[in-house]
């Protein structure tokens, strides 16, 4: 019965959304003298970034991925606070069973080559495809492997949440930077240099990387939080 | 000027990172921070208010782009009043609960300041912002802290009711994100200025479909039925002071943002009479619910979602006096409801399932408590000489304006309502025999200066409402401007 | 707007992601246990982000990336705003499903159960 | 001068209420003072000149007074003072003195401030604190709160949010809060406002004035608190609700066509509720029930006076309240010293205390009288002037229903007198005393001015006719008065002075005939030195009939008895919360329902998008 | 100051007039019951006896104060209200307080007395008086009725108040009200029943039952008090329907005739009649007698 109606309404919701989308239309522009426009142009001319994406992100937009870092951090936190216990309750990590020794060693093998790769994938957020949330991701895939290979593989939980609020501090101390710098928050205070390059576009991307540093630490922790518990 | 509007954002969260920090060096940091920014926001807000009141809104350009742009802030007399109060709430129910913590751990500790100031910080980022989908964004800060401000105890069934918090939370931000694509796939801009002065070239089943989703989608956390399920579960399990802050703060800025899309957003004629519709069935399911309560906190917590539909009427008045009466209902409604939680978690702290009938007899072992109570009662349900009665007035007044007779009278029966399970627990403290033999939990030096502010300002705003009356006044002249509304933020040449 | 030539690829992902919506809130509304509805939960971000994608999807476009020796023409590149959009939204979508795991274990650890039927203490 | 007496009276409840703190006898004086001193500023210097004007919220405030709230006032004030006085020693010993003190100053404070009040958000800011404080008075005894108290508090919450209603729609049609505003722009407005203002109102001031579907609060409310603030309760407060339906009836509704017929449908319900009131105060073993429906009955008269309109009508309307003020509240607070004499106040229990406390019982006689409405007594001249007003006014079968209740209400007046005073003096009661002075001399001040009122009614009329002129009859009335003569609009009169001597000499020619007569040889006996059936009856048998007082009379009326107004409030009550906690069932606590809730909701939405927006 | 010695004198004249005329009556009533009863009954003149015995018997006890002022109130009743009656048309000596009280206050003033003789008998303490007197108030609750409305319809009719200008509009007009508002006469006279506590309508006293209820405690001069003002009450009363509905008396001779006439329809209807429970009664008096009261009204609406 109940799935009945909810298939029902799901299908009403569904034609709705579908028809409105459809009567949008796809592949094509839907509007003349957006921002997107804008967007492209400046981000080659004023920035001198070259990954438009990666120019909105953290400048344009800026202020809406300072949130975005927020969020993260206040999931971990949140994550702290739910699964909190009292030390004496605090459980030992299970694993059903161990890993194999071609998967310890090839996961040691792999580690270096994975955060290398997250980091490179940071470093030229501003030029390629990829950023700081992706390198980030990345860097915590890397944890997360040799987690899960290593039974008492640990974390430094102070390093994490050093890094974690350095990274935002660095995040938030920029843009403060550029409040005092030229008036605005966030602002662009360093000279974007020249296209391609990899030391170009300001501040955008010690943003990124600053970004990327957080983004792995808190995937990082909310991992290792998730891992030391018992069900 | 002392600021800027960017300054609420950022320096709580520039605390909010630091605090971890922080609390390596110092323990009691964890908890002073927090206090100590609110305080500051607070002067930022009040300084800022005094000049947007004299000089004009100030709009924040961030990152140096001018508005379609970039994102903005702003801070204008309608939106500035309402971070004024939020982060007033805020600071009071950090000092209501500095040493409310002190029996809890550290760590815990740590993450529940932190996630206050969180808390108030992304209900103060969805008032400022002029972005919608950076409103989205400060939407989830909210939400997340206030899932987990509701688990924080992890003795009760906090868990439960912070799930379905974040189950219809989730829900709620993909329709909000589905709202947010069509009008850009439309108008190509996510400024609201933008969208606004757009609005009349989108096709009008876009509109309605986009405004659909957004009312749904805010609907969740502005506790309108029937979307707020989710509501009485989270403010009862949630800490007293918590729930004060949901009541106090996200729904304040949730409303605010519904106020918004109405107002200035979309020019949809039938979403002002919609606002109203939703309102009364809010008001009275929520206010019918109450009046069969067993437990204190949840009869608080309909009976906050009955005065946010009061509020929802209000504004869907259309009219300057509706806004008045509007943003008055607010203000009295975050100083009342909030004097309400401090000090009926109080008269239910030490029992375990927080029944009404635990708070018999309390005003002979906490005679300040239950009257503070007792006051808080009466002022809600709009008796004179006390704040209730005035914001009741202009919502009556309004309506009367309005010719909605009909309304008037629905509302004030309702009000019987509200009156009559007011009255059963102000009765239940007053005139009952103390049954249970639970202790009573003294109040915290802390906390009863708290709820004595609010009770004082509940009878200063009661005996001289013109105290607050000439903000309100021009804060509601704000929210119906809306050309100057997009004027203001278009025109910014940086 | 402008509908005037069909083509069913744009019906496919259009609905594909709109499929994926509501397949994932069925899971979120029927299914009983806590763990499939966090995943539907998480379903229906993933459509909801295919479909903001879509939005920005132009026509034999290009990535908004002027790379050097890349034909860079910002009138042929596929909108940018959506994509940064999606960054953010997906990294929310994160949060909230890490949030909404944690209070599984901790429902779980409370009532020992799974079953969302089961677990209504708080009601009326 | 005006709200320098209501900052004295706020000032004065809550320095009375500290000062409990530090000392009985501070406070005891201080309340009497903060009763007092703004009493007399009032009459001292409060006169229809001065006119405070506030703005308050954007709203135009004005304070003021005027010869016919001078009249309710000259009620409140008086009243307020003699209970006041009562009250010191009533409370002497009890808890909550603090509390008690401070709602009765309160009160007094709002009735002053509603008389004062020219426009009608401060009419209603006074009515409300009228309202809560006497609430708060209403559960002082901390019995049967939740279904007395909440009942009472729900009844004047309906009556007052009816009159907010009112006064937001007059607001909306005229622009402005003044009552002066409103009784100059009613007669232009739209018919159906002419009709809606005045039910609005009419429901707000009924419910204080005890009028008949909306009575039921009062019988339990008017018992439960103590009996020195009932007194002021049901003397002065319930005149509250007189006092506004006299500004609606002649100031809004004799302008209008409309008029006629709520001039009518008002003066029956006023009857029936007379009727209704008497019925059951007849029924009542406990004396403050029986005094509290016997109030009902006799807010109906006046109502019933009032609702007629015509200016005899209006004049023993406005006597009658003035002189119920006089007579209820004798009776209150003679029941609040006999339980406070006695521990209770049940007729059952307590009987003859006439010689235990014999001033009790004069002032109480004196006060039945003129409840009965028997020369030469006040309430006779008040009823008088019903009656003419009635008949001259073509009025034939509403005399015959206020005549019925008038004397039907001669049954509970015996009962009340009997019960307490007269039968057989039980040991039990051996060891009562008089209650103490400070008590007494009230009540005999108040039933001296009902007697006094009987023959020279024209004290009271001077300023009732003042008042009447204010409000828009004719240059005088003197026609219908003078100091000791009563005329109705026939030109029949009733001479008062001649006939009270008459009474005087004949009654105590008898009297000294009897006591005199065989003095040396009479010698008083006890109650139980009777012939029963010509039997000596034994000291223990039980001679006290007390039980079933009034059962014949009530097996003749039982078929009228039998429905309840009151319990089909019950009923409705108990059926909405019985609904509401239906509705609640929807929040069923599981968290997928909330989730298909939502999706209901934005499909209902996208389905009726057309509809909607 | 000579004025007011005429009036007294001419009070004292009326009083005495009423009693004598009044305690015959009773007499006569004992008399004419027993002789329909087939009894012989006593002499006419046995209650002057029965008076002069009270009023020379020394009264030993008394139960306090009440028991003296009940008695007094009753008086007052009696003598205003044989005062304000008019008793003779146009006869100095009987004008009294004519023009001072109206019907209304003849109305209050003859329920002033009951209450006090109920509230001296309240003070005896005796059970059979209390009863008697909750017995009597209900039944005067029912008989009031016809006779209020009787009253008003004649008040309406001739829109006067005053029992003088009642008696002149029969002396102008020259018909009797009873022919000329024959309802109300009707519904006055059935009501009368009520007033004049014969059987079947005698609950009050019920002497089988109560001991003579409120009397039972009174002897000596409380019952001579008592039974004075009871005959002065019984003429006073009879005088009122005189002047209302027979146009009044001319001199003394008429008065008799015409009140005795009245006297005889209560004495009568009593004599063979058993006596109503109180319920009974009070709904008799709700039935016949309020329908005539209500024809009477109409009629005087009408006409």
């Amino acid at each position: 019965m109940k799935k009945i109606i909810v298939i029902i309404l799901l299908g009403t919701l569904g034609f709705y959304t579908a028809h409105t989308f459809f009567d949008i239309g796809f592949g094509f522009p839907h509007f003349e003298h957006g921002i997107k426009d804008v967007y492209l142009q400046k981000t080659v001319s004023d920035l001198k970034v070259s990954n438009t994406v990666t120019s909105i992100v953290v400048n344009f937009r800026g202020f809406d991925t300072l949130g975005e870092v927020t969020v993260l951090f206040l999931a971990v936190t949140a994550l702290g606070g739910i699964l909190y216990k009292r030390r004496h309750e605090v459980g030992e990590r299970s694993v059903l069973f161990s890993a194999s020794s071609i998967v310890t060693s090839g996961s040691k093998l792999l580690f270096p080559a994975i955060i290398l790769l997250g980091v490179y994938v940071f470093i030229h957020g501003h030029l390629s495809p990829g950023g700081g949330f992706q390198g980030g991701t990345i860097i915590a895939t890397g944890f997360l492997l040799m987690l899960l290979t290593y039974e008492n593989y640990s974390v430094n939980h102070t390093v994490l949440s050093l890094v974690e609020s350095l990274a935002g501090i660095a995040f938030a101390g920029i843009g403060l930077l550029g409040f005092m710098h030229g008036g605005t928050f966030l602002q662009n205070f360093i000279e974007p240099g020249v296209l391609n390059n990899l030391f170009s576009g300001g501040v955008i991307p010690i943003i990124y990387i600053m970004v990327g540093f957080k983004v792995g630490a808190e995937l990082t922790g909310v991992i290792y939080t998730v891992l030391h518990e018992k069900g | 000027m002392v600021g800027t509007p960017v300054l609420f954002i950022v320096i709580p969260l520039l605390a909010a990172f630091l605090i971890p920090l922080l609390g390596m060096l110092w323990k009691e940091l964890v908890r002073i921070v927090p206090g100590l920014v609110l305080a500051y926001m607070l002067v930022l807000s009040v300084n800022l208010l005094n000049h947007v009141l004299i000089y004009g809104p100030i709009v924040e350009v961030i990152a140096g782009w001018r508005p379609p742009l970039g994102i903005n802030l702003v801070f204008s007399a309608f939106s500035g009043f309402l971070v004024t109060l939020v982060v007033f709430m805020g600071l009071l129910i950090w000092v209501y609960s500095y040493r409310f913590k002190r029996n809890v751990d550290f760590e815990p500790a740590k993450k529940y300041f932190l996630l206050l100031m969180m808390l108030i910080t992304g209900s103060v980022g969805i008032i400022l912002t002029g972005d919608i989908f950076n409103m989205f964004v400060f939407i989830e800060i909210t939400g997340i802290s206030g899932y987990a401000l509701t688990a924080f105890y992890t003795g009760r069934d906090s868990a439960e009711a912070s799930f379905k918090y974040l189950m219809l939370g989730s829900i709620a931000s993909t329709f909000l994100l589905l709202a947010i694509m069509i009008i850009y796939s439309q108008v190509g801009t996510l400024n609201m200025a933008d969208i606004a002065s757009k609005m009349h070239t989108i096709k009008p089943v876009y509109k309605i479909i986009s405004f659909i989703f957004f009312i749904t989608a805010i609907g969740i956390e502005a506790e309108i039925f029937p979307l707020n399920g989710w509501a009485p579960d989270a403010y009862t399990e949630a800490p007293g002071p918590v729930g004060a802050a949901f009541a106090g703060i996200v729904v304040k800025a949730s409303v605010y943002a519904i106020v918004r899309y109405v107002y200035t957003i979309f020019d949809l004629s039938g979403a002002y009479d919609f606002l109203i519709l939703i309102g009364l069935i809010t008001l009275i399911m929520a206010e019918t619910a109450a009046i069969r309560q067993e437990r204190l906190k949840r009869m608080l917590a309909y009976s906050s979602i009955g005065q946010m539909g009061l509020v929802m009427v209000a504004f869907g008045m259309g009219t300057e006096e509706g806004v008045f009466a509007a943003l008055f209902m607010i203000l009295n409604h975050a100083i009342i409801k909030s004097l309400l939680f401090f000090s009926g978690s109080y008269l239910v702290y030490n029992s375990k399932h927080k029944y009404i009938k635990e708070v018999n007899g309390m005003s002979k072992y906490l005679p300040i408590t239950s009257l503070l109570f007792a006051l808080g009662a009466f002022a809600i349900v709009g008796l004179p000489p006390f704040a209730g009665f005035w914001s009741k007035l202009s919502m009556l007044t309004a309506a009367a304006d309005s010719n909605m007779l009909f309304i008037i009278a629905l509302v004030l029966i309702v009000s019987v309502v509200e009156l009559v399970y007011y009255l059963r627990v102000v009765n239940r403290i007053y005139f009952f025999n103390k049954e249970e033999k639970t202790e009573p939990k003294k109040p915290t030096f802390n906390a009863l200066i708290v709820m004595i502010t609010l009770g004082a300002l509940i009878l200063v705003i009661g005996f001289y409402p013109d105290a607050i009356t000439g903000i309100l006044h021009k804060a509601s002249a704000d929210l119906m401007d809306k050309g100057q509304y997009i004027h203001d933020v278009l025109s910014l040449n940086k | 707007m402008n509908n005037t030539y069909f083509d069913l690829l744009d019906y496919m992902i259009y609905g594909t992601a709109i499929l994926i919506i509501l397949i994932g809130l069925y899971g979120a509304l029927v299914k009983k246990s806590l763990i499939k509805i966090v995943i539907g939960l998480s379903v229906v971000d993933s459509g909801v982000n295919l479909l903001i994608v879509a939005i920005g999807y132009l026509k034999g476009g290009t990535a908004p990336i002027f790379s050097p020796g890349y034909l860079a023409n910002p009138i042929k590149m596929v909108d940018p705003v959506p994509q940064a959009l999606v960054l953010t939204a997906i990294v929310i979508g994160f949060g909230v499903t890490a949030v909404a795991l944690a209070l599984v274990i901790r429902l779980y650890r409370h009532h020992g159960t799974l079953n969302i039927d089961e677990i209504k203490d708080l009601k009326w | 001068m005006n709200y320098i007496i209501l900052v004295v009276f706020l000032g004065g409840a809550l320095l009375t209420f500290f000062a409990g703190k530090i000392n009985n006898v501070l406070q005891d004086i201080l309340f009497l003072a903060s009763i007092l001193v703004p009493a007399s500023l009032f009459f001292a210097y409060v006169h229809a000149g001065n006119i405070f004007n506030l703005t308050l919220g954007g709203i135009h405030l004005s304070l003021g007074i005027n010869a016919m709230s001078w009249l309710f006032a000259l009620i409140v004030l008086g009243l307020g003072s003699m209970a006041a006085f009562y009250s010191v020693s009533f409370m002497k010993g009890k808890e909550r003195r603090g509390y008690f003190y401070f709602n009765f100053i309160l009160t007094i404070m709002a009735m002053t401030g509603i008389l004062m009040s020219r426009d009608l958000v401060s009419f209603f800011i006074f009515w409300e604190i009228m309202t809560w404080s006497s609430y708060l008075m209403t559960v002082y005894n901390g019995k049967d709160v939740q279904t007395v108290g909440i009942k009472y508090f729900v009844f004047s919450a309906i009556g007052a949010y009816a009159m907010l209603m009112a006064i937001v729609v007059i607001h909306s049609i005229n622009g402005s809060f003044m009552i002066e505003d409103l009784v100059r722009s009613f007669p232009e407005m739209p018919v159906n406002m002419q009709i809606l203002i005045p039910v609005l109102l009419l429901t707000g001031f009924g419910v204080k004035a005890a009028i008949m579907p909306l009575h039921v609060w009062a019988p339990g409310a008017y018992s439960n608190a103590p009996m020195a603030y009932t007194s002021i309760f049901s003397g002065a407060l319930s005149k509250m609700g007189i006092y506004g339906m006299v500004i609606v009836m002649v100031s809004l509704l004799s302008y209008v066509p409309e008029g006629y017929w709520f001039r009518e449908v008002i003066a029956w319900m006023g009857g029936i509720t007379a009727v209704i009131g008497t019925l059951w105060a007849i029924k009542q073993d406990d004396a403050k029930k029986l005094l509290a429906y016997s109030s009902i009955a006799q807010l109906g008269y006046i109502i019933v006076g009032i609702g007629i309109g015509t200016p005899l009508a209006m004049m023993a309307g406005l006597f009658l309240a003035v002189v119920h003020a006089l007579f209820k509240g004798t009776l209150f607070l003679a029941v609040g010293a006999i339980e406070r004499q006695t521990g209770t106040s049940n007729f059952r229990e307590v009987t003859g205390l006439i010689r235990k406390m014999p001033w009790t019982f004069v002032a109480s006689l004196i006060s039945i009288i003129s409840l009965a409405g028997i020369p030469p007594m006040g309430g006779f001249v008040g009823k008088w002037m019903l009656y003419e007003s009635l008949l001259t006014s073509n009025h034939y079968l509403l005399v015959i229903v206020i005549f019925f209740s008038s004397t039907a209400a001669f049954l509970y007046c015996y009962k009340f007198l009997f019960g307490f005073f007269l039968g057989q003096e039980e040991k039990e009661w051996a060891n009562v005393k008089e209650a103490p002075v400070l008590m007494v001399v009230p009540m005999l001040i108040l039933s001296f001015f009902s007697f006094l009122l009987g023959t020279y009614p024209g004290i009271i009329l001077k300023p009732i006719d003042a008042g009447m002129q204010y409000l828009g009859y004719g240059i005088t009335q003197n026609h219908l008065w003078q100091t000791s003569v009563i005329f109705n609009t026939w030109g029949n009169q009733v001479v008062l002075q001649p006939l009270l001597y008459s009474i005087i000499a004949i009654f105590l020619f008898f009297l000294i005939f009897l006591t005199i007569k065989s003095f040396k040889q009479t010698r008083y006996v006890t109650t139980k030195d009777i012939s029963s059936s010509g039997e000596v009856p034994k000291e223990h048998e039980n001679l006290t009939f007390s039980v079933d007082f009034m059962q014949p009379f009530m097996r003749a009326v039982e078929p009228v008895m039998r429905r309840q107004i009151d319990k089909y409030y019950t009923g409705l009550a108990n059926g909405l919360e019985a609904l509401f906690d239906f509705m609640r069932k929807i929040y069923t606590g599981n968290g997928q329902t909330y989730a298909i809730y939502v999706i209901v909701f934005v499909v209902i939405l996208l389905l009726f998008k057309d509809i909607l927006f | 100051m000579n004025e007011l010695w005429f009036d007294i004198m001419g009070a004292i004249v009326t009083v005495i007039v009423a009693f004598v005329v009044g305690i015959t009556y009773m007499g006569l009533s004992r008399k004419i019951t027993a002789r329909v009863q087939n009894r012989k009954g006593p002499p006419f003149y046995q209650n002057f006896i029965d008076a002069l015995k009270l009023a020379s018997k020394t009264s030993a006890i008394h139960h306090g104060f009440m028991q003296h002022v009940g008695p007094a109130f009753m008086m007052i009743t009696s003598i205003m209200s044989v005062l304000i009656i008019p008793v003779l048309r146009g006869n100095a000596w009987f004008v009294n307080l004519n023009f001072h009280g109206d019907l209304i206050f003849i109305l209050y003033i003859m329920v002033f007395g009951p209450l006090g003789m109920a509230l001296g008998a309240g003070q005896t303490g005796n059970p059979n008086s209390a009863i008697g007197v909750t017995r009597g108030l209900s039944q005067m609750v029912g008989f009031e009725i016809p006779w209020v409305m009787a009253l008003v319809a004649l008040m309406m009719q001739y829109h006067t108040t005053s029992i003088v200008d009642l008696m002149n509009v029969q002396i102008q007009s020259g018909m009797w009200l009873m022919f000329s508002s024959p309802f109300a006469f009707i519904a006055a006279v059935m009501a009368m029943l009520g007033m004049f506590r014969y059987s079947p309508f005698d609950i009050v006293g019920a002497p089988q039952e109560l001991a003579s209820g409120p009397m039972s405690e009174n002897g000596g001069k409380y019952l001579f008090t008592l039974m004075s003002s009871g005959s002065i009450f019984a003429f006073a009363k009879l005088t009122l329907y005189v002047d209302l509905f027979m146009g009044g008396a001319g001199n003394l001779v008429e008065l008799v005739i015409k009140t005795f006439a009245l006297y005889l329809i209560p004495m009568l209807y009593g004599v063979t009649s058993p006596r109503y429970r109180t319920e009974q009664s009070i709904r008799w008096f709700w039935g016949w007698p309020t329908f005539f009261g209500f024809l009477a009204i109409i009629y005087a609406v009408v006409f």
